[in-house]
């Protein structure tokens, strides 16, 4: 096929373009892949990007990778990606439409691919326009002995009117409290229990309420009442314990009896 | 210190005439090596002072001279007269040198913002190396801009201030050719009819019909 | 860059009129990264040039501007005026919290002023350091009152109007009394019923009845 493409080519511009596409061979590594490729192929058109054959582009793409391949140049991948497709555009620009078939049709996919060539064109063409302007640092300066802007830290210290009224009111109860101290005459101890409850153990033969054993004095203030009775059921408690006396309740908050045990 | 508490509680009675507002901003200018926004020179100078109308009197007053007033985005800078650059050649810092690919990468990030890296990569129809980015991005004349509201939602790129600052630009608008270029269609975002060979890895954002260029000249 | 080798050349056969002379040397010291002498500025600049002219042309047209030209040893450096070095100076601003020992001390000032050092220590129970104070009035939330009429004749400290702007208060008066800080549930620790005196209306009462009080908001 390739053969086919250069019957009509002049037996010089064959070689021309044959050595041209050797050098470019050469080259290889310094194409940026298959289109930046293209775009090299398509200035030996010498036409206007907007003008260029598509054709011919192909049928230029497609020599070089047959070139290639007789210099046995390992090819990456997308330049024969590139070719395949381009292959098939050809058949496709070549061959009359065959109405059957969906997808683009070869002028599309032509038109697109001069599009392609023309884009990266214009932006090689802005890239180099822009790396020509006038550049900071190298024809335009900026300030050489910049002052450094002194940084002044200023604390600023803040406090919230909850925050002034609690530390006022921690300080003022602060006073308020004294180590909390028992007031001993309104106490009746455990030790005084069961000393009290181990004298007269050995009478209680039958269940009696250990209120009972509450001693005198603190029967009615409550205070003292409450503490001579919490006092007397956990010397109660204690005896159990030590085995001397036995402990009931028939039900909650019923009274609390106990008896000696033989 | 004195002067400056002094300064400030006059200020909060009127703010000082004009030309002492440029004075102010001529001394903030000059001492700064980066491009300063009017919101940024305003919160130096004292309360009510008008930056924006001083600059004007400002720019007015270096016209001509060896150096100017020069507007980078919305930041203004002073820089020298172009046309005296080669008596500064002492002064030029090596660059590092870029490659072919990250000048024609950035030209498409500056031409197509905000674009995704597969639109540049159709582009360019090659795929673009993580460092040519990765290069443009750690110059601080790329940076990541919105993701794009598409399948993936890739990432954009976008040019920055210090961009427009190296190459002299007003705004990005102000490329050279970008008018002609949109006029040609070449800024557009082309879906391929189909069967084209795809590049590189992120194929997927490629058939979108991005609004490009327009999105950011809209403003 | 034409524009270079055309200066060049056009400099051999004669020298550039001062003001563009006047120019150059104002783009050389603006880009300097140090100051320059006339001899090293006349190196830069084309044959035939004279800085130390075009500097005296220069200076006259910084006089009272933003910056200005200065003389730095034998060599030339532009520079900020130093009126307006205030400009160069950024205040950041830190928020924190105030310490624990500075609160108590500026309430017990605002709740018995004018109050001693020593009746502060009196009621918190420990010392007052000197630190503690003096951030306070720095602050300008205390100042010192009318010294007591008693032996030694101390000084006292009383709250200031800036310190009632800050907490919202028209006067010191305002400020809740123990019971309404109970109350509000601000007296976290709640002595048990009955066993304590009622102490909430005590010191802090005869504080307020106290002559102290009224003499800060006389005037």
């Amino acid at each position: 096929m390739v053969e086919d493409d250069f019957e009509n080519v002049s037996g010089a511009a064959r070689i021309a373009e044959r050595l041209a596409a050797e050098s470019l061979i050469v080259d290889v590594d310094g194409f940026e892949g298959p289109l930046d490729l293209l775009l090299t192929l398509s200035r030996t058109q010498k036409v206007d990007l907007r003008k260029i054959s598509v054709l011919d582009l192909a049928r230029q793409y497609l020599a070089f990778v047959e070139q290639a391949k007789a210099l046995r140049l390992e090819l990456a991948a997308d330049y024969l990606v590139m070719a395949a497709w381009l292959a098939f555009l050809k058949s496709r620009l070549l061959l009359p439409p065959d109405p059957a078939e969906d997808g683009p049709s070869g002028e599309d996919m032509a038109a697109h691919l001069a599009f392609q060539l023309e884009r990266l064109q214009a932006m090689r063409d802005c890239a180099a326009r822009l790396m020509a302007r006038d550049r900071l640092g190298r024809d335009v300066f900026s300030r050489g002995i910049p002052e450094d802007v002194a940084r002044v830290r200023r604390v600023r210290y803040s406090a919230t009117l909850l925050d002034l009224m609690q530390g006022y009111a921690r300080i003022r109860t602060r006073d308020e409290f004294r180590p909390f101290v028992m007031d001993r005459d309104a106490i009746f101890t455990m030790e005084q229990a069961l000393e009290r409850m181990r004298g007269m153990i050995g009478f209680a033969g039958t269940w009696t309420d250990i209120l009972s054993y509450l001693p005198d004095g603190f029967t009615t203030d409550p205070m003292r009442r409450r503490s001579a009775t919490a006092s007397t059921f956990a010397a109660s408690l204690e005896l159990v314990k030590e085995g001397r006396v036995e402990i009931r309740q028939s039900e909650t908050f019923a009274p609390i009896e106990l008896r000696r045990k033989d | 210190m004195p002067q400056d508490s002094e300064k400030k509680e006059q200020s909060l009675f009127r703010a000082p005439p004009i030309f002492e507002q440029e004075r102010m901003l001529e001394a903030i200018l000059f001492a700064s090596a980066e491009p300063l926004t009017t919101i940024e020179m305003a919160e130096r100078m004292p309360h009510g002072c008008d930056p924006a109308e001083a600059m004007v009197h400002l720019c007015r007053r270096y016209e001509g001279r060896g150096v100017r007033v020069v507007r980078v985005g919305d930041a203004w800078a002073i820089r020298t007269a172009p046309d005296l650059g080669y008596l500064m050649q002492r002064e030029t810092i090596e660059t590092r040198k870029l490659s072919r690919a990250a000048i024609e990468t950035l030209a498409i990030i500056a031409y197509h913002q905000p674009v995704t890296r597969a639109e540049i990569e159709e582009i360019r129809g090659v795929s673009v190396s993580r460092g040519t980015v990765d290069q443009l991005l750690e110059m601080e004349w790329i940076r990541f801009g919105r993701r794009k509201m598409t399948p993936g939602r890739p990432v954009t790129f976008v040019v920055t201030q210090a961009f427009l600052d190296h190459f002299g630009l007003e705004s990005a608008r102000d490329l050279p050719g970008l008018k002609e270029l949109r006029a040609a269609g070449l800024l557009e975002n082309r879906p391929p009819p189909g069967l084209m060979p795809q590049i590189g890895e992120g194929g997927e954002d490629e058939d979108e019909a991005a609004p490009g260029q327009n999105e950011l000249f809209e403003d």
